[in-house]
């Protein structure tokens, strides 16, 4: 049993045997890429091109507009077709560039081969923040602004729990490029000036905790932690918890607790923009659930979830797309929309056996939900207050700590929709 | 006639046993036997239409600061004129219902109709309602009482109905919190409360 | 004026008030003080007299119901205009121990009595079978009993008994013992007592009876008991109760058909090691237990057989 | 430009988790129920038809009221979600063998509708339903309800119902004795009363078979072992401390505790009554304290109080104080801590 956070958590069915063992495949190119200019918290990029424009692979197309923003850069070499408001798999619209591929365009690009160690800190941080590369977690916090925290860090902590269930890009990434992940890691901790490093890894992928071990054989700043398989293994706070033993303050960012916490993909991508200067324009998504051929693609932002489903075939009459993992994940309502940075997996479920909202019953005071709050909240007490309407009262309850992880919706014998029900307070006493 | 209509609203739409939910006490403690709820019915409403008729004649000259406790020196005669008259002349009935004849005094219902009512309104009127008011708790008490009494004795008066095993509960004092509640939801439900 | 007005009215209302309430309390004080009082004495009289009265042993003279005090052989008309009074019988035994009556009850109890007296005067006694009818029989008993004469006697915890004179309780030292309710004090301290009534008929003393106070499931239970000077309990009664109805409350049932709490009727004629409960007890006696009602059974029967025990302490050797 | 928003293509969207534990209210009574199955079969070992009959009355009872109440105010019915049964049986449990049916079946309907439905149904109940029901039967035909029949063999008259030998508990031997060890030691067996041969409730007496339950219901995680534990727990220790020592009997120091939790309805009121979801506290802390409390009150009531029995008394109890004890064991937010 590896280590594992303070309290609650739930053992979902993790269906990770689906997609555990398929290597990486890139995934072919399409004709039409949708670019959302909008792929990360924060404000949305600026858009450079207009229609008709040529762009060639790798050329900014979108400029990050402020501190908490990102760049976007086009995928493939090709015309802007239209500038367009599309939909994109967080659930809103926002300004789109649809490129055209050139039909020439094969995808190569051009690599550099740089030496990160002779590069000063602050031109590291510049290589990251113009190849936009966000946390590839499903938070798509930009990272250069993660990099330069306001309080004094020492420990980079690498997020490569994957907790949620069905996802395997993590983890084939993990296998596969453990040499680059720990570079990767290294480059962060110089921009950090951190000496140790942390990789979480939840027990059931023993391949790759062995790989990292083995790549981080003769750097002993690095330290692989193996973690207890539990969800939500891989969310911030708990994640600090199980492998420092430190504690988030309530309300507080994981930099106050002296950690940054970045995911492995993340790391990998810092990894490829500043050794090979190559910008974030692909990223490795699971495709999984009830598909004819799950599988980890390596796909290019922009492609649209229509053109990889049609490859992985939907193995179901009554499908339900999620973009992400069954527990976060977004459910999707077309499959017009773009795979995105944050676009970590591509999940298929029966309607029949995904879960159904639309009725449920009194909350019968079990307590399944407040054993399984890794914040140790009172969910069945939240809900109710939703219920009644007393959504002032919550806020002394603490309802602002939720981290919305599901874990409370999933154990409800009753079939509460609790977490939803905790975003409605949420959002209400946002606005205040 | 205005008379009639305020002895008619004292006994249906002021109920004060299920409409005001006032003077619970005595209510829940003496209902155990229709017998019981009669005399308790009778001597409230005896105090009542004194007490009334008092507080309203002298309501004028009562000065504003004194008025309460002057109000307590009136009910307090009459209850203890009833309580010693019931003592001397009924002691059966004296003795069951106890302590609670006394208590009449601190009962909300009649201070609380000398202060809403009474000391608003002429003598000719305040007859009016506390026969009314009076009524209506009598009748309370015997519709609360002929539950217990039938359900938690098998007897009506006094008189057994050959009921073989009656619900001892219902005249325990957990039998009188749960027929008025069910009373209550009933006439508030009939009434068309909200 | 303004400030003086409020304690004035104030003070009307409170003189009117009294003044109604001083009328009132004249006219009910007396009937309530002298049914205080008779409760409790008819209590003690009925635990004494036997079941079936012997005429042969009661002397002659007038008994009546009420007790009215009436003492002399024409003393028919010393209650006539009294107040309060609904029912009477008032017997007269001549000398040769025949029975006359004079009576205001019930018209339907009033031809039993009439056919009561003829059957008496056959038989010499007086038993529910040959009044016919259980409240005759009642007004009979009562009656008759009202000739038991009681002495108290006040027994404190050293084993000094100090008969009451009309001074009250005088001791030897001519110290004063003052009872209030249960409580004995001298000299203004309290000490441990308890009064005897010592029952005289015929100028013989028959029995005692003293009041116990054993504390049931949910109430005190005052209970008179009479025991003859043997150690037999003559009756128990049980004055007063508040224990759980259809459960403890049950020691005072009376079952349809009959006259007595069948409970409190299995003491009598029961001798001190008799009085357990049949099982369940120490060791077992004669007295059914009330069922469910452990507690209160219980409760009665030792209370009862100890305050006989201690009575038998205390007089046994004179009896 | 397409639009992107086809209507052929549009799939049925709602907010995460998308997966749910395959449990319902549903699964956790039918748990409860397949838990209950050993006391039950006890009790038909021990009381045979009379048995049968008072569980059967009692879960029809229940759950025919149920049904019609919420038909009549206009309700979902619920009957299939089974809490009706496992009230109905947990009632039955908790009732005399020889006890008239008619009188189980108004504890059903009674449990029902005042102890669940009055407050809005299956969640809103502050009291434990069961126990408000033999509660109210308890108050209202104590004769009945506290005469019990001698536990028996298969196949004997008295098993077939026809006639019925009564006897006492052995917590009513107990307190009729005046607390005397001496004399129950001679009377019952440890071993009688750990199997069940002894007089009492249908399926309070075997406290064997309720362990049985109680462990399968801790295995499946449908309660959380605070409770029993601690209820069970406190009740062992007191009974250890207060009457261990000072009566002359040859095993005095085991004979008591054992003895006490094996009696009455402790075993059961632990694992079944006082675990109830709807009506014991959230958190961990409280639901210590809840046990700690119903144990202090069952020894205080079998050892002090007017009743050889406790269990159902303290159970109702602590239910009143359940919303109290939620607010002081709050559960403190992971990160609230004054740091440095």
């Amino acid at each position: 049993m590896g280590r594992t956070f303070a309290y609650g958590g739930i053992h979902p069915e993790y269906n990770k045997h689906l997609s555990r063992d398929k290597k990486i495949e890139v995934f072919d190119l399409v004709d039409e890429y949708y670019v959302p200019m909008q792929q990360h918290i924060g404000k949305p990029a600026r858009c450079l091109v207009k229609k008709g424009d040529k762009v060639e692979v790798g050329q900014k197309i979108g400029e990050a507009d402020g501190f908490i923003s990102a760049n976007i850069h086009a995928p493939v070499t090709g015309t802007v077709v239209d500038v367009v408001r599309w939909p994109t798999p967080v659930g809103f619209e926002v300004e789109t560039v649809v490129i055209e591929r050139d039909k020439a365009y094969k995808g190569e690009m051009q690599l550099r081969d740089r030496n990160w160690r002779t590069l000063a800190v602050k031109e590291l941080l510049e290589i990251v923040k113009e190849a936009g590369i966000v946390g590839l977690g499903g938070a798509t916090f930009p990272t250069h602004v993660k990099l330069a925290p306001q309080d004094h860090v020492d420990v980079l902590l690498l997020n490569g729990a994957e907790c949620e269930p069905y996802l395997t890009c993590d983890h084939r990434i993990m296998v596969e490029r453990a040499e680059d992940i720990v570079t990767g890691a290294q480059i962060m901790a110089k921009i950090l000036g951190v000496e140790r490093i942390i990789i979480g890894v939840e027990d059931n992928k023993p391949d790759a905790i062995d790989a990292l071990r083995h790549a981080s054989l003769k750097i002993p700043s690095i330290k692989v932690v193996e973690l207890e398989t539990a969800y939500p293994q891989g969310a911030e706070k708990q994640l600090i918890y199980a492998c420092t033993g430190r504690v988030v303050p309530k309300g507080a960012l994981p930099s106050k607790a002296g950690v940054v916490v970045n995911n492995v993909g993340t790391a990998l991508a810092v990894f490829e923009a500043v050794v090979f200067g190559k910008p974030l324009i692909e990223r490795v998504v699971t495709v999984t659930g009830k598909v004819g051929m799950p599988a980890n693609l390596l796909i290019r932002i922009g492609t649209p979830f229509e053109k990889v489903l049609k490859v992985a075939e939907i193995a179901t009459e009554t499908p339900k797309i999620i973009s992400g993992g069954p527990m976060m994940g977004i459910a999707q309502s077309t499959l017009s929309v773009p795979v995105v940075k944050g676009t970590s997996g591509i999940l298929v479920l029966d309607e029949g056996e995904a879960a159904n909202w639309e009725e449920w019953n009194d909350c019968l005071n079990c307590a399944a939900c407040i054993d399984a709050c890794p914040m140790n909240l009172l969910p069945s007490v939240f809900s109710r207050g939703v219920e009644l309407g007393k959504i002032e009262d919550l806020r002394k309850l603490d309802v602002m700590s939720c981290i919305e992880c599901g874990c409370c919706s999933y154990v409800c014998p009753a079939g509460r929709p609790i977490v939803q029900f905790i975003r409605v307070a949420k959002a209400i006493l946002r606005r205040g | 006639m205005r008379f009639f209509r305020i002895i008619w609203d004292g006994i249906t739409k002021e109920n004060q046993v299920f409409k005001a939910a006032l003077g619970l006490c005595p209510t829940l403690a003496v209902s155990t036997s229709v017998e019981n709820a009669i005399g308790m019915g009778v001597a409230a409403t005896l105090v009542l239409i004194g007490s009334n008729f008092v507080v309203s004649l002298i309501r004028n000259w009562v000065p504003k600061q004194v008025r309460i406790p002057i109000f307590i020196v009136v009910i307090a005669t009459f209850v203890t004129a009833v309580d010693l008259t019931m003592h001397a002349y009924f002691p059966a009935l004296h003795e069951k219902l106890g302590i609670f004849v006394p208590l009449i005094v601190v009962n909300c219902i009649i201070l609380g109709r000398a202060e809403a009512f009474a000391s608003k309104n002429n003598p000719f009127y305040s007859i009016a309602d506390g026969i009314g008011i009076g009524i209506g708790f009598m009748l309370g008490l015997m519709l609360l009482a002929t539950f217990r009494e039938v359900l938690g004795a098998g007897t009506f008066l006094g008189k057994s109905l050959g009921i073989k095993e009656p619900a001892l509960i219902m005249i325990l004092p957990p039998g009188a919190f749960l027929t008025i509640g069910f009373l209550m939801a009933f006439f508030n439900w009939a009434g068309g409360d909200k | 004026m303004k400030g003086i007005w409020p304690i004035l009215a104030l003070t009307i209302v409170a003189v009117i008030s009294g003044a109604v309430l001083s009328w009132i309390w004249d006219k009910t004080n007396p009937i309530i003080t002298r049914m205080d009082r008779e409760k409790e004495e008819i209590a003690r009289r009925m635990l004494v007299v036997p079941e079936d009265i012997d005429l042969s042993m009661i002397p002659s003279g007038v008994y009546s119901w009420p007790n009215l005090g009436v003492k002399d052989r024409n003393g028919f008309e010393s209650f006539k205009g009294k107040e309060g009074v609904q029912e009477y019988l008032l017997i007269w035994i001549d000398d040769l121990k025949k029975v006359h009556v004079k009576y205001n009850v019930p018209k339907d109890k009033a031809k039993f009595i009439e056919k009561a007296v003829e059957a008496i005067n056959k038989s010499m006694k007086i038993t529910p079978q040959i009044c016919g009818d259980w409240d005759v029989y009642q007004l009979f008993k009562k009656a008759i009993s009202s000739t038991v004469n009681f002495k108290k006697v006040l027994v404190l915890a050293d084993g000094t008994k100090i008969e009451a004179s009309k001074d009250g309780f005088i001791g030897k030292d001519g110290q004063k013992y003052v009872v209030k309710g249960d409580k004995v004090f001298c000299n203004g301290k309290e000490v441990k007592g308890k009064v005897y009534y010592i029952a005289y008929l015929g100028g013989k003393r028959v029995a005692a009876v003293f009041k116990v106070e054993p504390v049931g499931y949910s109430s005190k239970l005052p209970t008179l008991v009479a025991a003859t000077f043997d150690g037999t309990v003559l009756g128990i009664k049980i004055l007063s109760q508040s224990e759980t109805p259809g459960l403890g409350a049950r020691c005072v049932e009376i079952k349809e058909g009959e006259h007595e709490p069948w409970f409190q009727k299995q003491f009598s004629g029961l001798k001190v090691d008799e009085i357990y409960l049949t099982e369940k007890d120490e060791k077992p006696g004669k007295i059914h237990q009330i069922t469910a009602s452990t507690i209160t059974s219980r409760a009665v029967t030792k209370g009862v057989r100890e305050g006989v025990q201690e009575f038998l302490k205390m007089f046994g050797k004179e009896g | 430009m397409r639009i992107p928003y086809n209507l052929e293509e549009r799939f049925k969207v709602s907010s995460s988790p998308h997966v749910r534990k395959s449990w319902t209210v549903r699964s956790v009574m039918l748990d409860v129920l397949i838990a209950l199955i050993p006391a039950v079969l006890a009790s038909w070992y021990f009381f045979g038809i009379r048995a049968m009959l008072v569980e059967l009355v009692c879960v029809l009872a229940a759950v025919l009221s149920e049904a019609i109440v919420q038909y009549l105010f206009f309700e979902k019915v619920t009957v299939d979600d089974l809490s009706a049964v496992v009230t109905g049986l947990l009632l039955a449990m908790c009732l005399p063998p020889s006890l008239p049916l008619w009188i189980a079946a108004v504890g059903s309907i009674v449990a029902i509708i005042i102890g669940k439905q009055v407050f809005g149904g299956l969640g809103n109940n502050p009291f434990n339903p069961a126990h408000v029901g033999r509660a109210v039967l308890l108050a209202s035909w104590p004769v009945y309800m506290t005469t019990w029949m001698v536990p028996t063999k298969p196949g004997t008259s008295q098993w077939l119902g026809t006639d019925i030998v009564t006897s006492a508990t052995p917590l009513g031997m107990l307190k009729e004795s005046g607390y005397n060890w001496a004399v129950v030691a001679k009377k019952v067996s440890l071993w009688d009363l750990w199997i069940g041969n002894v007089g009492g409730s249908l399926g309070e007496t075997s406290a064997i078979a309720i362990l049985i339950g109680g462990l399968y219901l801790l295995w499946r995680g449908v309660i959380t072992w605070h409770i029993p534990v601690t209820y069970l727990g406190t009740v062992f220790l007191l009974s250890l401390i207060f009457e261990g020592p000072a009566k002359h009997i040859a095993d005095a120091v085991v004979y008591p505790p054992l003895f006490h939790l094996a009696a009455g309805g402790l075993m059961i009121g632990a694992w079944f009554m006082a675990t109830d979801m709807v009506t014991t506290p959230l958190s961990k802390g409280g639901r210590i304290a809840f046990g700690i409390g119903a144990g202090v009150l069952v020894f205080l009531i079998r050892k002090f109080g007017g009743y050889p029995e406790g269990v159902c008394y303290s159970i109702l109890i602590m239910n009143a104080f359940t919303p109290l004890l939620d607010r002081i064991f709050k559960p403190k937010t992971f990160g609230e801590v004054t740091q440095g």
